[in-house]
């Protein structure tokens, strides 16, 4: 590392302020009693928002922080993606919070600070910056998950989240120790430089180190065998997190794991090429066909998300510019998606207290909005058209075909078909089964435009997804360069 | 005047429809049907339209082609990676007008649909959007968008708007045979999403565009491997034995204009996949595996015709009879000859039409009788005689008589056959021998006889259901009388495939 | 003197935190209290702080990365045990028992 | 063998021995007290690393506090005498699977030749620490702020709301 | 207007047809007369074209093949063409003058007949539309055109037999019709296009060229000649195809008369005729059709025997003359099948006629029923029985020319022809049956005959100029009739165009067949009118054979048997077995399976937090010794 480091803090200021946001929500929760409970998640969406525009200012620019943070078109895609991400979490929270939980203040802190993790995770081009924002991430999330006082659920998953999270950073950290070791460095381009001199000495240790990496980080995405927290969290936290977890935590997992991938084990794609792979192939199979078999619907999506992580993680497997920016793509549309399904599920949770699939009943007669666009968003999940899951998923197959690995491709399209099966039976409930109660249900405008707004990005990147493909593509052109 | 917004538009307009039909309040249900019914006019006229201005002598092998650039120069995407290019040759051209016929006609019979018709709609125009696009598509991408966009609707159609079916040894309910019908057709997809993958990494251009991968040399050992991909890919969707199961019970379960789409459009959608797809793409490949496709294709013909005989409920044997015709389509592709495939693609729009009518005349009788076993009815020539004569000529077009379509289209997959392979040929006719037996059988049964009481109240059938026929039957006698404007269409198209001819 | 890194390898401070580590992995494996398998899990880390250290120590001494991750990761540790024990501690408040074998309400 | 070669190995043995203790303790309390001697023997460890500072911070933090902590926890969930400490019905797969991934461990660091082994240790200079972690590592460092602060802010909240029931 | 024109006689009742169906209820008197006008028209331009043929048979000779006029109907382009053409032949124009003649007066007939009936109009559209099928059919000059036409036919059949709906019976003899001929068309279809992918042309004359010069190979020929037959054997009510023609009887009369006495069921006959040159070529196709022609023959005179519904019996003996026709043509004379075919439409369809009069003024069809007719219906009595007597062959009527003819011809095979003798007292002794049961004796319910009177001039004039034509048209075969109607050439020249020789009449052979005619007349005279009683012992003497006749020798039932049993089991097996095997098992089951999995899986979800680390240590042990096993 040569001397002249650049320490210019002001690379960091959308951190900053999101440090700022969530100390002013601390603040207020604390010192104005009053204030907090209506517009709490409103100052904190119209914050994140006013950063998230800030932070647009980046685009196109290209520097780093002392070589470990590096702002480019990828720290800046995944910065506009987290927050925006955070903010709609945040407005979908409202009514939820208000009703349910205690410490409004708090919660929302948590929020905007997991963001500032979730971005260095995306950032970060140095293992111990990766790592520590992804225990920020974690952090939030644990406490998030266990967020709620009343539901002995809610403890339940917080603690296996805690537990087998700090399991795994461990298993994490050994891993990196090993990459350090037999790299001497955990800088991303040292030991890219370090690796392509040649590993003959130390395969095996390197051959451990990415285990355990892989280990850990495929814990954070849920991959299996790494994922048996998920249902288990995603099922216990309150349903605005079990929709964070769904979007920001994978996310920022997959911002982790592509940067790290494609910037410092590229040297040995053929070390770890095949354990994705593997670890994708199963993923899918278990992730779509246990959730053919769950009856509650955050179970379900748990398992559904499962299964996408095994599509995206075809996308690392087969590590190249196109499944780069197809991963982003498809991560990008199934965050849009899963969004506006949980909008619905928590606006029909608020209104008639249910999440099992039974629950959703006649939803078509009772809120028709929100049940067609959750059936959109479900079909969107299975990869129909019109919707953004359609074309995310017919890019992301086709790259990973591209790159030689048809055979994965093969398995994803046919778990993909599999998958239909039970996002029907959630539209049957829907559609098809009579209500258990008669009338229309008053949905709240907030919640219904938010629904609308998100399923109109579904419909937008299902059908001219052109501006978000070419993004994508520009946010990871440099990963290659 | 050509040009590809005609094709454009029969894509646009039933989706913008579908839109606008999200606007209206559902509290004027006449100004959604009126408005459903004007697009089906519509879409009727610009098919139509595409139809008769295709011409003839213009030596290129679209029309109406249109290209709009999607993405390109992105990713593993090279030039024109994904265009919208739309564009017909002359086996799109009668699909596309059998779809204009068959969309107006269903519309109309889906007037009197007044549950939730708003979201009915809706759904109606994105199917019928997603079956125009799939004829039109010269783009993979399209191709297999369109095609998927075809098969969203139909769970909630069907599942929604549908009916369930009691017998005393089963029963099928609406719920069931709409998942079967989803599994199944997505699952087809999965075939042909593989075959599309490995296409488009074998041709190594970056491009989905048809016209340019059918410049393409495929080495042979791929085609024969790729090739069954899209075989059975498409051929479950058109009712290919042994994945015909879905068809069935699907058309029964499914409201009257989806069965009308669904046996006479959406079944074609797999046999026109085998040609765009299998033998222009893989000539090879298809020239392999055809033996094998016209073994199953018979089996087709003799199997569904054998089980429509042993039906009782109306809309089965229809149902088991778009079996046994699809196998003509599928037998008429696999002889691989300008003959056969010219009699196919006949057969594709013959069917599509008669079945329609079919389909459209059991759910009118079904909307008053409230059953669909025809051992129950008798005598209804008296209560209802132009239902009877509507229903009969769909049964005798379907028998294959002279002068209808049926005959038509399968005198030409039986030369076809003939050619190549005179013992399934024979089969074949034998097939329309069968067919014969049960479509009489029923006629006799259900319809003529001494009256029954029980249908006493029955009425004829309403002024716009007999409109809807009648516009069939006019399609049906134009194309058993005069066939020679679809033959022309089809023959030089079918001249160009590779490995035909 | 000899620095201590000539007189014992480095495999050999490799192999004492592989020990510690494994050592940690069968404590959460089979320990039934949640405190114990945290502590477990706090063997774990310090035997990858000990790699760390180790590492930096014998092959990059002059960036002592190692040194600063280990920091770090004590740092985390510290955190990670306040912030699991107020969940322990909650849980146990609810369901008056720390037995992870007894925490199994959500499943399948 | 030399005194640093004599040291360690003593060293070694404590920690195993506290890491043995860790995991197969029948009392949880003695369990605790061993991971103090695991950890101020990996305390040891650092020294001879030439990491004075660090083994500073492993003793006042993981020594001090955290052990502190974690007995005053096992005091709350009054678990030290309860046989279900003791361990689960899974031990002898668990048993197999630590043994065979400490074995693929040692194989992997056995059998590597890690690049750089430079044989010669300097001691880092706290002030040198000190820059480079307010500097170089100005990143990390605040973000391990953050997550200080968000664990402090989690136990708060976890623990208040539940007096606030 | 000439040969060349005479696609325009089928496009006259079809224009009818289109009229009557889209417009007819809009029409003064349902528009009946429009199709009168129409076939009546047709009639009449038969005989231009009967004069351009004779002219042009005398100016070219013996030779003359008749006159080809197609257009291209559909084609692909290189590979198949289709065309829609008429040839007119010296067969055509006999076929065209019975057809159109026998459709003008059963037209005309119906007019009294149908009134009154509740689908009038329909019933002349159908009517229409069959006469211009017919038409069709017999101008056809290729198989293409033949078949379309044939299949045509058979639906105005289908139509016309079950034109009484409401009855349950009518609904399935028209069904059953429709079956039973179609499989024969099964072969016939099969025939057309394997001589296609022999010859590459679907033109009669074509084919018979292209076969006579050898340019098809044996087996295919053979195959053709045969599955021709079938077709034929199908229309023509042949055993084994026979039985749906007395079902058919459900129809109107008129419709009997025209379809299924005159014009449709010869199809058959025609269709050979027409091929019969192929025929020659395959050895054992013309004994093949010499054994079905006698064995229907034979049954069908049996049956005729000891039916008692009016209608049925007048079937039987269509099938007996069907039979004699086949007889003739496999013995070679084309010729003889043709002029018996041109006498036998006349009086068959007057027998009909007359029947349909009885029934139309009695309401009764059972001849157990009737009796006595004679002085309350003179007219209807007088032409019945001189159509009888042409049916039995009593000398100087139309049907004795045409049988001897085909006595003659059969001289040269001394059992066909010692069996032909046999049938003749038979045929006699039924129809003496017939005429004596229904218009002599004492009528058996007199309030049926109380006001039974002849029909109006519009029914009974048809029955006059039938009986009239039943009694001369025999004479046609002598061509000094024909010149002296202004033909040149005269008419019998048309149909023994392509006879080695013309009309022979053996004086040996008649005077034996008059004798064993009236003999069967005097017994049948015997047995019904001057002792009742015989007929009774008869039937008790020979109960077994009585028995097996009146069940029509069990074939309906062992047919209804073989449908019910066989085809219906396989069916309803084949459905079962597409139900629980492919469907519930196989498809359900693959579902099922794939769920059940799912169902396994999901119990690794435990809930038990050291089982989900383990699962993520034992991943990483597997993923190890994996990566370290392939180093």
């Amino acid at each position: 590392m040569s001397n002249e480091l650049n320490l210019d803090y002001s690379l960091l200021t959308p951190e900053f302020c999101l440090g700022g946001l969530a100390a002013l929500i601390l603040a207020l929760d604390l010192f104005a009693p009053r204030f907090r409970k209506e517009w709490l998640p409103y100052l904190t969406a119209a914050g994140l928002v006013a950063i998230l525009v800030l932070s647009l200012g980046w685009v196109n620019k290209e520097s780093d922080f002392a070589g470990l943070i590096f702002i480019d078109n990828y720290t800046t895609f995944f910065r506009v993606f987290f927050i925006a991400s955070t903010a709609v979490v945040a407005l979908a929270s409202a009514h939820y919070v208000q009703a349910r939980l205690s410490n409004p203040g708090e919660y929302y802190a948590l929020l905007v600070l997991s963001t500032i993790g979730a971005i260095y995770m995306a950032a970060s081009r140095e293992l111990l910056t990766a790592y520590i924002s992804l225990e920020l991430l974690s952090f939030c999330l644990y406490v998030l998950v266990s967020f709620s006082t009343s539901d002995r659920r809610s403890h339940e998953g917080g603690l296996k989240y805690m537990l087998l999270g700090a399991f795994a950073s461990a298993l994490l950290l050994y891993g990196i120790s090993f990459i350090y070791g037999s790299s001497g460095s955990t800088f991303y381009d040292e030991i890219a430089a370090a690796y392509a001199g040649g590993t003959d000495g130390f395969e095996l240790g390197l051959l451990m180190g990415l285990v355990l990496v892989l280990a850990g980080l495929g814990f954070k995405v849920a991959a299996v065998p790494f994922h048996m927290w998920t249902p288990d969290a995603y099922e216990g936290a309150p349903l605005p997190i079990t929709a964070y977890l769904s979007a920001t935590s994978k996310a920022a997992g997959f911002a982790l794991l592509l940067r790290l991938f494609s910037g410092a084990f590229m040297p040995v794609r053929d070390d770890w090429q095949w354990m994705i792979a593997a670890l994708a192939a199963i993923t899918m199979v278990v992730g779509n066909l246990v959730a053919l078999q769950q009856s509650n619907i955050k179970r379900l999506l748990a398992y559904s998300s499962i299964g996408q992580v095994g599509y995206m993680l075809m996308a690392l497997a087969a590590l190249s510019s196109a499944s780069a920016s197809a991963l982003l793509l498809h991560l990008s549309g199934y965050v849009i998606t899963n969004l506006a399904a949980f909008i619905c599920i928590i606006a029909w949770y608020n209104l008639t207290d249910k999440e099992e699939i039974r629950g959703f009943r006649g939803m078509a007669e009772r809120a028709p909005l929100l049940a067609a666009v959750l059936a959109a968003a479900l079909f969107s999940l299975s990869g129909m058209p019109l919707f953004a899951g359609f074309f995310t998923k017919f890019i992301l197959f086709q790259a990973v075909a591209s790159e030689g690995f048809l055979w994965l491709a093969v398995i994803a399209v046919t778990m993909s078909f599999v998958s239909i099966y039970y996002y029907l039976m959630v539209i049957k409930e829907m559609y098809i089964s009579e209500p258990e109660e008669p009338g229309r249900l008053q949905v709240p405008v907030l919640l219904s435009g938010l629904a609308v707004a998100l399923v109109a990005g579904v419909f937008y990147v299902g059908i001219y997804p052109r501006h978000l493909l070419e993004v994508a593509e520009e946010a990871t052109k440099l990963l290659f360069a | 005047m050509q040009t590809g917004y005609i094709l454009l538009a029969t894509i646009a307009v039933p989706l913008l429809t579908a839109l606008a039909l999200t606007v209206i309040p559902s509290r004027y249900p006449n100004a959604i049907r009126v408005l459903a019914v004007a697009t089906g006019f519509v879409l009727f006229g610009l098919s139509l339209y595409a139809f008769f201005a295709y011409q003839l002598s213009s030596g290129d092998q679209f029309q109406f082609e249109l290209r709009w650039t999607w993405i390109e120069n992105i990713g593993f995407l090279g030039e024109n990676g994904i265009t919208l290019h739309l564009g017909i040759d002359g086996i799109g051209a009668p699909m596309v007008l059998l779809t204009g016929i068959v969309a107006f006609t269903g519309t109309i019979i889906s007037w009197k649909i007044d549950y939730r018709n708003k979201d009915y709609f809706v759904l109606f125009f994105v199917l019928v959007a997603g079956v125009f696009g799939v004829f039109a598509s010269l783009d993979l991408f399209f191709w297999f968008f369109f095609y998927e966009l075809a098969v969203l609707p139909m769970y909630l159609l069907i599942g929604v708007w549908g009916s369930s079916s009691v017998f005393p040894t089963f029963a099928r309910t609406k719920e069931y045979s709409a998942m079967k019908l989803m599994l199944y057709l997505v699952g087809a997809s999965v075939f042909i999403f593989v075959g599309i993958f490995a296409v488009f990494v074998e041709a190594g251009i970056g491009t989905f565009d048809l016209p340019t991968l059918y410049e393409v040399e495929f080495d042979e050992n791929f085609q024969k491997i790729v090739f069954p991909l899209f075989l059975i890919g498409c051929g479950v969707l058109a009712g290919l034995w042994p994945f015909h199961t879905w068809s069935p019970d699907g058309h029964v379960a499914a409201p009257t204009a989806v069965s009308m789409l669904h046996a006479g459009v959406l079944m074609k959608l797999g046999a026109f996949g085998i040609i765009r797809l299998g033998m222009q793409l893989l000539p090879e490949g298809a020239d392999f595996w055809m033996p094998a496709l016209i073994t199953l294709g018979t089996v087709n013909v003799v199997y569904g015709a054998i089980s429509a005989m042993a039906q009782t409920d109306l809309k089965y044997m229809i149902g088991y009879s778009s079996v046994s015709h699809m196998g003509y389509v599928l037998v008429g592709l696999a002889t691989l000859n300008p003959i056969g495939v010219n009699g196919a693609v006949l057969q594709m729009f013959s069917h599509g039409v008669m079945t329609a009518l079919l389909f459209a005349m059991v759910g009118a009788l079904y909307d008053q009788a409230h059953t669909r076993d025809m051992s129950v009815f008798g005598g209804l020539a008296q209560k209802m005689p132009r239902f009877v004569a509507f229903f009969s000529i769909a049964g005798l077009a379907s028998l294959g008589l002279p002068g209808l379509s049926g005959f038509v289209a399968e005198f030409n997959v039986f030369v076809g056959t003939f050619q190549t392979y005179p013992a399934l040929g024979a089969l074949g006719i034998l097939g329309a021998a069968i067919t014969a037996v049960y479509i009489l059988r029923m006629l006799s049964q259900a319809f003529f006889g001494p009256a029954n009481e029980r249908w006493a109240d029955l009425k004829e059938m309403s002024h716009l259901e007999q409109a809807a026929g009648a516009l069939l039957i006019a399609f049906i006698v134009f194309m058993g009388v005069f066939p020679s404007p679809f033959v022309d269409r089809i023959a030089d198209s079918v001249l160009r495939i590779p490995g035909v001819g | 003197m000899e620095a201590v890194t000539q007189q014992i390898p480095l495999e050999h401070f490799l192999v004492l935190s592989a020990i510690l580590f494994s050592l940690g992995v069968y404590g959460v494996l089979t320990r039934r209290n949640a405190v114990l398998i945290l502590m477990s899990i706090e063997l774990m880390l310090n035997a990858a702080s000990v790699n760390m250290v180790a590492f930096a120590a014998y092959t990059s001494p002059e960036q002592f990365i190692g040194i600063i991750f280990a920091i770090f990761i004590i740092t985390i540790a510290a955190a990670e045990a306040g912030l699991a024990l107020a969940i322990i501690l909650r849980i146990f408040r609810y369901r008056k028992t720390a037995n992870v074998d007894e925490i199994d309400e959500l499943k399948w | 063998m030399t005194v640093a070669q004599g040291v360690f190995y003593l060293i070694a043995a404590l920690a195993v021995t506290g890491g043995l203790g860790v995991v197969l303790m029948r009392s949880a309390v003695h369990a605790a007290l061993f991971l103090i001697l695991a950890m101020l023997a990996v305390a040891g460890l650092y020294i001879l690393l030439a990491s004075e500072f660090l083994a500073l911070v492993q003793v006042l933090i993981y020594g001090g506090a955290v052990t502190v902590l974690l007995i005053f926890a096992l005091m709350l969930t009054r678990a030290s005498d309860l046989p279900e400490t003791m361990v689960g019905s899974q031990w002898p797969l668990a048993a197999v699977v630590s043994s065979l991934l400490g074995g693929l461990l040692i194989a992997a660091v056995a059998t590597s030749n890690w690049p750089g082994d430079v044989g010669e240790t300097t001691l880092v200079p706290f002030e040198v620490l000190g820059d480079a972690l307010f500097r170089r590592w100005a990143v990390p460092f605040e973000i391990a702020s953050l997550v200080l602060l968000v664990a402090l802010v989690g136990a708060i909240v976890l623990s208040h709301q539940d007096e606030g029931e | 207007m000439g040969m060349s024109e005479a696609w325009l006689l089928p496009l006259l009742p079809a224009g009818a047809f289109v009229v009557l169906t889209l417009f007819g209820p809009y029409l003064p008197r349902k528009g009946d007369w429009l199709a009168i006008a129409a076939i009546f028209t047709t009639f009449a331009l038969t005989f231009p074209i009967i004069a351009d043929l004779t002219s042009a048979i005398a100016e070219h000779g013996p030779e003359f093949g008749g006159v080809t006029n197609s257009i291209e109907w559909m084609s692909v382009p290189g590979y198949l063409t289709l065309n829609l053409g008429v040839h007119v032949d010296a067969i055509t124009v006999v076929m065209l003058v019975v057809v159109s003649f026998v459709a003008l007066m059963v037209q005309v007939y119906s007019l009294g007949y149908m009134k009154g009936d509740s689908r009038y109009g329909w019933y002349y559209a159908v009517i229409s539309l069959f006469v211009a099928s017919m038409l069709a059919l017999v101008l056809a000059d290729n198989f293409l055109v033949l078949y379309f036409a044939w299949e045509l036919v058979g639906l105005c059949s289908y139509l016309l037999i079950g034109h009484y709906s409401h009855l349950r019976s009518a609904a399935e003899a028209a069904k059953k019709a429709f079956i039973t001929t179609r499989l024969g068309d099964v072969g016939l279809l099969i025939a057309i296009i394997l001589l296609w992918r022999e010859t590459g042309t679907f033109s009669i004359q074509g084919v018979i060229e292209a076969a006579q010069a050898g340019q098809i190979r044996t087996e295919v020929l053979t195959a053709s000649v045969f599955l021709i037959f079938m077709g034929a054997m199908g229309k023509s009510a042949q055993f084994p195809f026979h039985v749906w023609l007395p079902d058919a009887m459900e129809g109107p009369t008129p419709v009997s008369a025209l379809i299924h006495a005159a014009t449709m069921v010869v199809a058959g006959v025609y269709l050979v005729t027409r091929t019969l040159p192929l025929f020659e070529l395959v050895a054992g196709a013309q004994e093949l059709i010499l054994a079905v022609g006698l064995l229907t023959t034979f049954l069908s005179a049996s049956m005729g025997l000891v039916m008692t519904d009016i209608k049925r019996v007048i079937a039987y003996s269509t099938l007996n003359s069907l039979g004699l026709m086949f007889v003739a043509l496999g013995l070679g004379s084309p010729a003889a099948a043709m002029l018996y075919l041109f006498a036998h439409a006349f009086f068959k369809a007057l027998l009909f006629l007359g029947a349909g009069s009885v029934i139309h003024a009695t309401e009764r069809q059972d001849v157990s029923q009737l009796g006595g007719l004679w002085s309350k219906m003179p007219l209807t009595g007088a032409t019945f029985a001189i159509g009888a007597l042409a049916m039995a062959g009593l000398p100087f009527l139309a049907g004795f020319w045409a049988k001897d003819e085909i006595l003659v011809v059969a001289t040269e095979n001394r059992a066909v022809f010692a069996l032909l003798l046999l049938t003749l007292p038979v045929t006699a002794m039924y129809m003496a049956r017939l005429f004596i049961l229904t218009f002599l004796g004492e009528a058996k319910e007199p309030e049926a005959i109380e006001h039974a009177h002849d029909g109006p001039p519009t029914m009974s004039v048809p029955l006059v100029l039938l009986a009239v034509l039943s009694v001369v048209a025999g004479f046609v075969v002598f061509d000094q009739v024909g010149r002296a109607m202004g033909f040149p050439g005269g008419i019998g020249e048309i149909i023994f165009l392509h006879e080695p020789e013309v009309f022979r009449f053996d004086v040996a052979v008649a005077i034996g067949s008059t004798l064993l005619v009236a003999s069967g007349l005097g017994v049948g005279w015997l047995i019904w009118k001057e002792r009742p009683g015989l007929a009774i012992i008869a039937a008790i003497v020979l109960k077994p054979v009585h028995t097996l006749l009146v069940n029509k020798y069990y074939l309906d039932d062992l047919y209804q048997a073989v449908i019910d049993r066989v085809v219906l089991m396989a069916s309803r097996m084949l459905a079962w077995f597409d139900r629980n095997v492919v469907n519930d098992t196989i498809v359900d089951g693959s579902a099922q399976a794939t769920g059940f999995i799912g169902y396994l899986l999901k119990f690794q979800q435990t809930g038990r937090l050291p089982n989900y680390a383990l699962a993520i240590v034992i991943g990483i042990v597997a993923l190890t010794l994996v990566a370290f096993s392939l180093k």
